[in-house]
Protein backbone atom coordinates (compact mmCIF):
# COMPACT_ATOMS: atom_id res chain seq x y z
CA UNK A 1 0.00 0.00 0.00
CA UNK A 2 1.34 3.20 -0.60
CA UNK A 3 2.65 5.93 1.97
CA UNK A 4 3.20 9.37 2.52
CA UNK A 5 6.07 10.40 3.23
CA UNK A 6 7.42 12.90 6.20
CA UNK A 7 10.60 14.66 6.09
CA UNK A 8 11.39 16.49 9.18
CA UNK A 9 13.74 19.39 9.47
CA UNK A 10 15.80 21.48 11.46
CA UNK A 11 14.52 21.90 15.11
CA UNK A 12 11.57 19.55 14.31
CA UNK A 13 13.59 16.40 13.32
CA UNK A 14 15.08 17.36 16.65
CA UNK A 15 12.28 17.29 18.29
CA UNK A 16 10.60 13.93 16.61
CA UNK A 17 14.24 12.23 17.03
CA UNK A 18 14.10 11.62 13.24
CA UNK A 19 14.46 13.18 9.93
CA UNK A 20 11.90 11.22 7.82
CA UNK A 21 8.67 9.17 8.66
CA UNK A 22 6.24 6.83 6.60
CA UNK A 23 2.55 6.78 7.36
CA UNK A 24 -0.52 4.77 5.51
CA UNK A 25 -2.51 7.93 4.37
CA UNK A 26 -4.69 8.30 1.33
CA UNK A 27 -6.80 11.58 0.82
CA UNK A 28 -6.53 13.35 4.94
CA UNK A 29 -5.98 16.51 5.53
CA UNK A 30 -2.89 17.94 6.67
CA UNK A 31 -3.94 18.91 10.30
CA UNK A 32 -5.08 14.79 10.36
CA UNK A 33 -1.87 13.84 9.00
CA UNK A 34 -0.37 15.84 12.07
CA UNK A 35 -2.66 14.17 14.61
CA UNK A 36 -0.95 10.91 13.40
CA UNK A 37 2.36 12.67 13.47
CA UNK A 38 2.17 13.79 17.12
CA UNK A 39 0.69 10.35 18.13
CA UNK A 40 4.02 8.53 17.41
CA UNK A 41 6.24 11.51 18.02
CA UNK A 42 4.66 13.14 20.90
CA UNK A 43 7.39 15.80 21.45
CA UNK A 44 6.78 17.68 18.22
CA UNK A 45 3.33 19.06 19.84
CA UNK A 46 4.26 21.76 21.31
CA UNK A 47 5.86 23.67 18.00
CA UNK A 48 2.60 23.41 16.32
CA UNK A 49 2.25 27.15 16.55
CA UNK A 50 5.63 27.52 15.08
CA UNK A 51 5.75 25.35 11.64
CA UNK A 52 5.08 25.60 8.41
CA UNK A 53 4.29 22.72 5.92
CA UNK A 54 4.86 21.71 2.67
CA UNK A 55 3.11 18.74 0.22
CA UNK A 56 4.88 17.74 -2.89
CA UNK A 57 7.42 21.10 -2.39
CA UNK A 58 4.93 23.64 -2.03
CA UNK A 59 3.22 25.29 1.54
CA UNK A 60 0.47 23.85 2.17
CA UNK A 61 -1.94 24.56 4.92
CA UNK A 62 -3.97 22.82 7.15
CA UNK A 63 -7.25 21.96 5.64
CA UNK A 64 -5.22 20.80 2.47
CA UNK A 65 -5.44 17.36 0.83
CA UNK A 66 -2.28 14.81 1.50
CA UNK A 67 -2.48 11.64 -0.55
CA UNK A 68 -0.81 7.89 -0.91
CA UNK A 69 2.40 8.61 -2.65
CA UNK A 70 3.06 12.43 -1.70
CA UNK A 71 5.72 14.18 0.27
CA UNK A 72 5.20 16.09 3.08
CA UNK A 73 7.80 18.56 4.75
CA UNK A 74 7.70 19.25 8.42
CA UNK A 75 8.99 23.27 8.45
CA UNK A 76 10.33 25.15 11.57
CA UNK A 77 10.62 28.72 11.51
CA UNK A 78 13.30 29.49 8.41
CA UNK A 79 16.29 31.03 9.02
CA UNK A 80 18.98 31.59 6.17
CA UNK A 81 20.50 34.13 5.25
CA UNK B 1 17.52 40.16 -21.05
CA UNK B 2 18.69 39.02 -17.21
CA UNK B 3 21.36 36.68 -16.69
CA UNK B 4 22.73 35.10 -13.28
CA UNK B 5 21.61 32.27 -11.20
CA UNK B 6 20.69 30.78 -7.97
CA UNK B 7 22.08 27.97 -6.50
CA UNK B 8 23.07 26.32 -3.15
CA UNK B 9 26.40 24.92 -2.57
CA UNK B 10 28.16 22.90 -0.34
CA UNK B 11 31.78 24.60 -0.50
CA UNK B 12 32.91 27.65 -0.23
CA UNK B 13 31.44 30.50 -2.34
CA UNK B 14 34.01 33.09 -4.86
CA UNK B 15 32.05 36.55 -4.11
CA UNK B 16 34.80 37.90 -6.24
CA UNK B 17 33.88 35.80 -9.24
CA UNK B 18 29.91 36.80 -8.41
CA UNK B 19 30.27 40.01 -7.79
CA UNK B 20 32.34 40.80 -11.54
CA UNK B 21 30.20 38.14 -13.05
CA UNK B 22 27.10 40.42 -12.66
CA UNK B 23 29.22 43.84 -14.74
CA UNK B 24 27.47 44.42 -17.66
CA UNK B 25 27.54 47.47 -20.37
CA UNK B 26 23.96 47.99 -20.02
CA UNK B 27 24.24 48.26 -16.37
CA UNK B 28 25.31 50.82 -14.44
CA UNK B 29 25.37 49.76 -10.81
CA UNK B 30 26.04 46.59 -9.20
CA UNK B 31 24.32 45.88 -5.39
CA UNK B 32 25.98 43.48 -3.24
CA UNK B 33 24.76 41.53 -0.21
CA UNK B 34 26.65 39.38 1.47
CA UNK B 35 25.37 37.57 5.00
CA UNK B 36 27.88 36.39 7.21
CA UNK B 37 28.79 34.44 10.57
CA UNK B 38 28.31 36.94 12.90
CA UNK B 39 30.01 36.38 16.59
CA UNK B 40 28.82 37.99 19.94
CA UNK B 41 31.39 37.89 22.17
CA UNK B 42 29.19 36.75 25.42
CA UNK B 43 31.14 36.14 29.15
CA UNK B 44 34.06 33.13 28.35
CA UNK B 45 31.43 32.00 25.46
CA UNK B 46 30.47 32.28 22.12
CA UNK B 47 28.52 30.73 18.85
CA UNK B 48 32.18 28.31 16.95
CA UNK B 49 30.19 28.66 14.24
CA UNK B 50 26.41 28.63 12.13
CA UNK B 51 25.47 25.33 10.55
CA UNK B 52 22.74 25.35 7.56
CA UNK B 53 20.78 22.83 6.34
CA UNK B 54 18.03 22.84 3.37
CA UNK B 55 14.85 21.24 2.35
CA UNK B 56 16.03 20.81 -1.20
CA UNK B 57 14.95 20.93 -4.31
CA UNK B 58 12.32 23.21 -3.02
CA UNK B 59 14.40 25.55 -1.75
CA UNK B 60 16.44 26.04 -5.19
CA UNK B 61 12.92 26.72 -6.60
CA UNK B 62 12.18 29.36 -3.56
CA UNK B 63 15.49 31.01 -4.72
CA UNK B 64 14.30 30.43 -8.06
CA UNK B 65 10.88 32.32 -7.36
CA UNK B 66 12.65 34.90 -5.50
CA UNK B 67 14.71 36.39 -8.72
CA UNK B 68 11.08 36.03 -11.17
CA UNK B 69 9.97 38.63 -8.67
CA UNK B 70 12.55 40.48 -9.07
CA UNK B 71 12.69 40.87 -12.60
CA UNK B 72 8.80 40.92 -12.61
CA UNK B 73 9.23 44.14 -10.04
CA UNK B 74 12.51 46.38 -11.30
CA UNK B 75 14.52 46.54 -14.43
CA UNK B 76 17.55 44.40 -13.30
CA UNK B 77 20.03 42.99 -15.94
CA UNK B 78 21.76 40.25 -13.67
CA UNK B 79 20.42 38.52 -10.61
CA UNK B 80 22.65 35.97 -8.78
CA UNK B 81 21.71 34.05 -5.46
CA UNK B 82 24.20 31.64 -3.62
CA UNK B 83 23.44 30.24 -0.19
CA UNK B 84 26.40 27.76 1.71
CA UNK B 85 24.83 24.96 3.62
CA UNK B 86 26.99 23.14 5.98
CA UNK B 87 29.37 25.07 8.23
CA UNK B 88 30.16 28.56 8.05
CA UNK B 89 32.83 30.04 10.17
CA UNK B 90 32.74 33.59 11.88
CA UNK B 91 33.19 36.22 9.20
CA UNK B 92 32.70 33.99 6.27
CA UNK B 93 29.86 34.24 4.11
CA UNK B 94 26.57 32.24 4.42
CA UNK B 95 24.88 33.80 1.66
CA UNK B 96 25.64 36.47 -1.77
CA UNK B 97 23.31 38.11 -3.70
CA UNK B 98 24.48 40.01 -6.93
CA UNK B 99 22.07 42.50 -8.44
CA UNK B 100 22.81 44.40 -11.64
CA UNK B 101 20.25 47.39 -12.66
CA UNK B 102 21.08 49.99 -15.43
CA UNK B 103 20.06 52.31 -12.26
CA UNK B 104 21.54 52.41 -8.64
CA UNK B 105 17.77 52.42 -7.28
CA UNK B 106 16.37 49.45 -8.50
CA UNK B 107 19.57 47.99 -7.68
CA UNK B 108 19.84 48.35 -3.82
CA UNK B 109 16.15 48.07 -3.77
CA UNK B 110 16.41 44.76 -5.19
CA UNK B 111 18.99 43.14 -3.20
CA UNK B 112 17.67 44.25 -0.33
CA UNK B 113 14.18 42.42 -1.16
CA UNK B 114 16.34 39.29 -1.74
CA UNK B 115 17.52 38.69 1.51
CA UNK B 116 14.06 39.55 3.25
CA UNK B 117 12.43 37.08 1.15
CA UNK B 118 15.24 34.89 1.64
CA UNK B 119 14.56 34.88 5.20
CA UNK B 120 10.54 34.87 4.80
CA UNK B 121 10.53 31.74 2.23
CA UNK B 122 13.51 29.69 1.46
CA UNK B 123 13.17 26.96 3.76
CA UNK B 124 16.71 26.78 4.87
CA UNK B 125 17.53 26.61 8.61
CA UNK B 126 20.91 27.45 10.69
CA UNK B 127 21.91 26.53 14.36
CA UNK B 128 24.35 27.72 16.18
CA UNK B 129 26.73 25.30 17.24
CA UNK B 130 28.44 26.69 20.64
CA UNK B 131 31.12 25.21 22.85
CA UNK B 132 28.15 23.49 25.19
CA UNK B 133 25.98 22.44 22.57
CA UNK B 134 23.56 23.72 19.49
CA UNK B 135 20.38 26.15 19.26
CA UNK B 136 18.39 26.26 16.22
CA UNK B 137 18.30 29.53 15.49
CA UNK B 138 14.33 30.76 15.26
CA UNK B 139 13.11 28.08 17.14
CA UNK B 140 15.62 28.02 19.99
CA UNK B 141 15.46 24.43 20.51
CA UNK B 142 18.75 22.63 21.35
CA UNK B 143 21.06 20.96 23.45
CA UNK B 144 22.65 23.70 25.05
CA UNK B 145 21.41 23.84 28.81
CA UNK B 146 20.47 27.44 28.52
CA UNK B 147 19.42 27.37 25.02
CA UNK B 148 17.79 30.59 25.25
CA UNK B 149 21.00 32.55 26.31
CA UNK C 1 36.91 49.78 15.87
CA UNK C 2 35.48 50.47 12.68
CA UNK C 3 38.15 49.46 9.38
CA UNK C 4 38.76 50.20 5.98
CA UNK C 5 40.09 52.67 3.52
CA UNK C 6 39.19 55.81 1.57
CA UNK C 7 41.43 55.72 -1.98
CA UNK C 8 41.34 57.36 -5.27
CA UNK C 9 43.52 55.17 -7.61
CA UNK C 10 44.76 55.09 -11.29
CA UNK C 11 44.59 51.13 -12.04
CA UNK C 12 41.64 48.70 -12.05
CA UNK C 13 39.78 47.86 -8.86
CA UNK C 14 39.97 44.68 -7.41
CA UNK C 15 36.63 44.02 -6.42
CA UNK C 16 36.73 40.85 -4.82
CA UNK C 17 39.42 41.50 -2.60
CA UNK C 18 37.29 44.75 -1.30
CA UNK C 19 34.37 42.86 -0.58
CA UNK C 20 36.48 40.02 1.52
CA UNK C 21 38.70 42.13 3.11
CA UNK C 22 35.44 43.40 4.94
CA UNK C 23 34.48 40.20 6.43
CA UNK C 24 34.87 39.92 10.16
CA UNK C 25 33.61 38.35 12.53
CA UNK C 26 31.73 40.72 14.76
CA UNK C 27 29.61 41.61 11.54
CA UNK C 28 26.94 39.91 10.13
CA UNK C 29 26.24 42.09 6.78
CA UNK C 30 28.52 43.13 4.11
CA UNK C 31 27.05 45.57 1.57
CA UNK C 32 28.59 46.54 -1.51
CA UNK C 33 27.75 49.18 -4.19
CA UNK C 34 29.69 49.16 -7.29
CA UNK C 35 29.43 51.34 -9.82
CA UNK C 36 30.74 51.13 -13.62
CA UNK C 37 30.29 52.43 -17.17
CA UNK C 38 26.68 51.90 -18.98
CA UNK C 39 26.03 52.29 -22.41
CA UNK C 40 23.13 53.16 -24.01
CA UNK C 41 22.67 52.05 -27.53
CA UNK C 42 21.94 54.32 -29.64
CA UNK C 43 21.15 55.03 -33.45
CA UNK C 44 24.33 53.94 -34.50
CA UNK C 45 26.43 56.00 -32.26
CA UNK C 46 27.31 55.71 -28.12
CA UNK C 47 29.56 56.28 -25.24
CA UNK C 48 32.93 54.46 -26.20
CA UNK C 49 34.00 54.74 -22.43
CA UNK C 50 34.24 57.23 -19.33
CA UNK C 51 37.29 58.92 -18.17
CA UNK C 52 37.09 60.45 -14.55
CA UNK C 53 39.11 63.29 -13.19
CA UNK C 54 39.51 64.73 -9.63
CA UNK C 55 40.73 67.62 -7.68
CA UNK C 56 43.07 66.04 -5.21
CA UNK C 57 43.44 66.17 -2.68
CA UNK C 58 40.10 67.45 -1.71
CA UNK C 59 38.82 64.22 -3.10
CA UNK C 60 40.66 62.20 -1.20
CA UNK C 61 39.49 64.09 2.00
CA UNK C 62 35.99 63.94 0.99
CA UNK C 63 35.85 60.31 0.94
CA UNK C 64 36.99 60.04 4.10
CA UNK C 65 34.42 62.84 5.04
CA UNK C 66 32.12 60.27 4.11
CA UNK C 67 33.45 57.60 6.04
CA UNK C 68 33.15 59.87 9.25
CA UNK C 69 30.05 60.74 8.59
CA UNK C 70 28.32 57.16 8.22
CA UNK C 71 30.41 55.81 11.46
CA UNK C 72 28.41 58.95 13.25
CA UNK C 73 25.51 57.90 11.93
CA UNK C 74 25.69 53.44 11.29
CA UNK C 75 26.61 51.11 13.79
CA UNK C 76 29.34 50.00 11.20
CA UNK C 77 32.68 48.02 11.22
CA UNK C 78 33.99 48.47 8.28
CA UNK C 79 33.41 51.35 5.09
CA UNK C 80 35.79 51.27 2.18
CA UNK C 81 35.45 53.37 -0.76
CA UNK C 82 37.77 52.81 -3.80
CA UNK C 83 37.11 55.19 -6.99
CA UNK C 84 39.16 55.25 -10.08
CA UNK C 85 40.11 57.64 -12.46
CA UNK C 86 40.88 58.08 -15.70
CA UNK C 87 39.93 55.49 -18.54
CA UNK C 88 36.64 53.31 -17.36
CA UNK C 89 35.34 50.98 -20.56
CA UNK C 90 31.75 49.53 -20.60
CA UNK C 91 31.09 47.11 -17.93
CA UNK C 92 34.20 47.94 -16.03
CA UNK C 93 34.10 49.43 -12.40
CA UNK C 94 34.56 53.16 -11.30
CA UNK C 95 33.65 53.15 -7.81
CA UNK C 96 33.10 50.59 -5.45
CA UNK C 97 31.83 51.09 -1.97
CA UNK C 98 32.23 48.31 0.96
CA UNK C 99 30.15 48.56 4.46
CA UNK C 100 30.08 45.79 6.96
CA UNK C 101 27.75 45.94 9.73
CA UNK C 102 26.55 43.87 12.65
CA UNK C 103 23.46 43.65 11.43
CA UNK C 104 21.79 44.44 7.41
CA UNK C 105 19.50 47.54 8.19
CA UNK C 106 22.73 49.67 8.30
CA UNK C 107 24.77 48.20 5.71
CA UNK C 108 22.08 48.94 3.05
CA UNK C 109 21.66 52.37 4.31
CA UNK C 110 25.13 53.37 4.63
CA UNK C 111 26.20 51.96 1.46
CA UNK C 112 23.60 53.63 -0.39
CA UNK C 113 24.29 57.01 1.57
CA UNK C 114 27.68 57.02 0.19
CA UNK C 115 26.90 56.74 -3.55
CA UNK C 116 24.47 59.35 -3.17
CA UNK C 117 27.08 61.83 -0.75
CA UNK C 118 30.17 61.30 -3.54
CA UNK C 119 27.77 62.20 -6.12
CA UNK C 120 27.12 65.73 -3.78
CA UNK C 121 30.19 66.62 -2.48
CA UNK C 122 33.29 64.61 -3.75
CA UNK C 123 35.14 66.69 -6.64
CA UNK C 124 35.42 64.01 -9.71
CA UNK C 125 34.04 64.59 -12.66
CA UNK C 126 33.49 62.29 -15.66
CA UNK C 127 33.47 62.94 -19.63
CA UNK C 128 31.67 60.33 -21.74
CA UNK C 129 33.50 59.71 -24.56
CA UNK C 130 32.01 59.45 -28.43
CA UNK C 131 33.24 58.39 -31.48
CA UNK C 132 32.72 62.01 -32.63
CA UNK C 133 33.72 63.80 -29.21
CA UNK C 134 33.19 63.73 -25.54
CA UNK C 135 30.49 65.52 -23.40
CA UNK C 136 31.06 66.11 -19.59
CA UNK C 137 27.97 64.49 -17.96
CA UNK C 138 26.75 67.65 -15.71
CA UNK C 139 27.53 70.53 -18.01
CA UNK C 140 26.94 69.69 -21.20
CA UNK C 141 29.85 71.11 -22.82
CA UNK C 142 31.83 69.39 -24.72
CA UNK C 143 33.00 68.70 -28.36
CA UNK C 144 30.50 66.76 -29.86
CA UNK C 145 28.49 68.67 -32.33
CA UNK C 146 25.42 67.62 -30.87
CA UNK C 147 26.87 67.57 -27.21
CA UNK C 148 23.07 67.74 -25.70
CA UNK C 149 21.90 64.22 -26.61
CA UNK D 1 54.68 89.26 -4.83
CA UNK D 2 52.52 86.63 -3.88
CA UNK D 3 49.63 85.34 -6.46
CA UNK D 4 46.14 83.49 -5.99
CA UNK D 5 46.39 80.17 -8.30
CA UNK D 6 43.02 79.58 -9.77
CA UNK D 7 42.69 75.27 -11.02
CA UNK D 8 40.48 74.72 -12.94
CA UNK D 9 38.66 71.08 -13.66
CA UNK D 10 36.43 69.65 -16.38
CA UNK D 11 33.90 71.21 -17.97
CA UNK D 12 35.25 74.84 -16.64
CA UNK D 13 39.04 73.94 -17.83
CA UNK D 14 37.66 73.11 -21.49
CA UNK D 15 35.75 76.79 -21.42
CA UNK D 16 39.27 78.22 -19.92
CA UNK D 17 40.69 76.94 -22.58
CA UNK D 18 43.76 76.08 -19.38
CA UNK D 19 43.65 74.33 -16.43
CA UNK D 20 45.48 76.38 -14.21
CA UNK D 21 45.94 80.34 -13.91
CA UNK D 22 47.28 82.73 -12.00
CA UNK D 23 46.25 86.22 -10.39
CA UNK D 24 47.61 88.95 -8.50
CA UNK D 25 44.84 89.58 -6.19
CA UNK D 26 44.96 89.76 -1.82
CA UNK D 27 41.80 90.05 0.18
CA UNK D 28 39.34 90.17 -2.29
CA UNK D 29 36.12 88.30 -2.37
CA UNK D 30 35.56 85.06 -4.00
CA UNK D 31 33.63 86.79 -6.22
CA UNK D 32 35.76 89.75 -6.87
CA UNK D 33 38.17 86.87 -8.33
CA UNK D 34 35.86 85.57 -10.26
CA UNK D 35 35.20 88.89 -12.07
CA UNK D 36 39.26 88.95 -12.74
CA UNK D 37 38.98 85.28 -13.55
CA UNK D 38 35.65 85.93 -16.56
CA UNK D 39 37.89 89.31 -17.91
CA UNK D 40 40.33 87.20 -18.60
CA UNK D 41 38.71 83.94 -19.60
CA UNK D 42 35.26 85.26 -21.18
CA UNK D 43 33.62 81.95 -22.21
CA UNK D 44 33.19 80.61 -18.42
CA UNK D 45 30.80 83.63 -18.06
CA UNK D 46 27.98 81.55 -19.36
CA UNK D 47 28.67 78.75 -16.51
CA UNK D 48 28.49 80.97 -13.49
CA UNK D 49 25.38 79.70 -12.09
CA UNK D 50 26.43 76.00 -12.53
CA UNK D 51 29.92 76.67 -10.87
CA UNK D 52 31.09 75.99 -6.94
CA UNK D 53 34.67 76.95 -5.78
CA UNK D 54 36.61 75.43 -3.18
CA UNK D 55 39.56 77.84 -0.84
CA UNK D 56 42.49 75.85 -0.12
CA UNK D 57 40.94 72.40 -0.69
CA UNK D 58 37.00 73.39 1.17
CA UNK D 59 34.08 74.61 -0.29
CA UNK D 60 33.86 77.95 -0.06
CA UNK D 61 30.83 80.89 -0.94
CA UNK D 62 31.11 84.19 -3.12
CA UNK D 63 31.48 86.44 -0.63
CA UNK D 64 34.94 84.42 1.00
CA UNK D 65 37.87 86.08 1.22
CA UNK D 66 40.56 84.70 -0.90
CA UNK D 67 44.19 85.76 0.29
CA UNK D 68 47.78 85.55 -2.02
CA UNK D 69 48.69 82.51 -1.59
CA UNK D 70 45.64 80.69 -1.81
CA UNK D 71 44.34 78.16 -4.07
CA UNK D 72 41.32 78.60 -5.57
CA UNK D 73 39.56 75.72 -7.49
CA UNK D 74 36.65 76.20 -9.91
CA UNK D 75 34.87 73.43 -9.17
CA UNK D 76 32.06 71.86 -12.73
CA UNK D 77 28.65 69.88 -11.18
CA UNK D 78 30.44 67.08 -9.74
CA UNK D 79 29.78 63.73 -12.00
CA UNK D 80 32.01 60.82 -9.78
CA UNK D 81 30.45 57.59 -9.30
Amino acid sequence: MEQVKVLLFGAAADQAGTREAEFTANGVTLDELWSMLTLKYPALSPMRGTLAFAINGEYAKGEEMVNAGDEVAVLPPVSGG
Amino acid sequence: MTDGSFRIVDGPIDVGALVTGAFRPDCGAVATFVGTTRVDEGEGTSVEYLEYEAYRPMADRKLEEIGEEIRGRWDVGHVSIVHKLGRVDPGEPSVVIVVASPRRGPAFEASRYAIERIKEIVPIWKREIWSDGYVWVGSQVGTRSTPAE
